[in-house]
């Protein structure tokens, strides 16, 4: 088994973290397409509370060995050039992204369905928890639907 | 000794990460009995339990060897 | 009729570009999925000859109300919170960027479709021009099929 | 006087970005043959009229007041 890639970053992902991602793909110039996927995170009201983050934990060594099941499972299914998965641990504010999916592809046909594909399973399948934090410091547990 | 890991509201609930236990070799079902028991606070929890780093039924055998993690919904992205 | 929102960009979409695109979503906090298409330039081979890069000419006003219609429609067909494109005028060279899509809506289902939509509909509807420029400055027109 | 404008491989193939004509009015079809006459550099390739920044079929009528646009295939993206 190839070294899984790194997928969790500590706090949020920022912009000019995508923008370095994307800078590094200038020199593969087979890629004719990208997509990218960004989860942000919403300030959701529940009972009159607003969110003011999501606090990430994973069980980590399980979701690596997920993330890297998933990225051969990509690649089996797909004809990709590469892609990749960063994911947040910690606090993410509001309005700041928690994940960064990335794929890219000679044509584009393939990228959409690759990259909505991708991120059910990453939903699906990643042991990562959400924790909701509203403004009074209260906060609920998160679940995907 | 088995490692028990708690994660997201499970490790809220039991007030643990992880614990260690010695484990005679048993089912999954019969771990799960044992953990409701002396963690009452898991008492209808949703949560699935990775054996090794690996989710299935709850037939599969756990002994001192295995790393247990107990899973709430997941909810990345 | 609302002013048409300028979409062509001299030169190539840069990844500061792309970044600042998504810094201006961080204060939409309703929003919780971002999925952006990137056009890159392939260095694609013809007869021996390697692309260096692709000359951008447009039909500018038609292009704009074209741009109008497809984002009218857009927003008809999906749910989306906004919706943003952006395309290069003049020389791109291989490796960079021509073309940005970018929609964001509060929940992730949608995104997808749209995107891809979205492109279809930019490729099949704007009179937007690529010559293909050889490393020995021969060209050919590109057409999208 | 109408504007004609030329696009992508059809404004290198005519030397020319736009002309000013004087039009009767007439059809599309009427008009294309002009062209093809005028520019015989034209001939054999695909192209579609724009009359008035709209694609339409060849039995619309162009007049001394319409912008014109001769554009091939589109290859933006």
């Amino acid at each position: 088994m190839k070294k899984p890639k790194k997928v969790f970053i500590d706090g949020p992902i920022s912009p000019e973290f995508v923008a370095n991602s994307i800078q590094k793909h200038q020199s593969k110039t087979s890629i004719g397409a990208h997509s990218l996927f960004l989860g942000q995170i919403r300030a959701d009201e529940v009972d009159g509370k607003v969110v003011k983050g999501i606090e990430y934990t994973a069980y980590e060594d399980m979701a690596n060995k997920v993330f890297h099941e998933i990225r051969e499972a990509t690649f089996e299914k797909y004809e990709l050039s590469c892609m990749h998965i960063y994911h947040s641990l910690g606090f993410v504010p509001t309005g700041e992204n928690s994940l960064l999916v990335f794929v890219s592809a000679p044509h584009r046909t393939v990228v959409f369905e690759a990259l909505a594909w991708l991120v059910q399973e990453i939903k699906d399948k990643a042991p990562v928890f959400g924790k909701e934090i509203f403004e009074d410091d209260s906060h609920q547990w998160k679940e995907n639907v | 000794m088995a490692t028990i890991k708690y994660f997201g509201m499970l490790a809220e609930a039991t007030g643990l990460q992880e614990e260690r236990m010695a484990l005679e070799p048993q089912a999954v079902s019969t771990l799960k009995q044992l953990l409701l028991e002396k963690h009452p606070t898991l008492m209808g929890k949703d949560f699935r339990i990775a054996v090794n780093q690996e989710l299935g039924d709850d037939n599969r055998m756990v002994s001192d060897t295995t790393e247990i993690a107990l899973l709430p919904p997941f909810s990345g992205g």
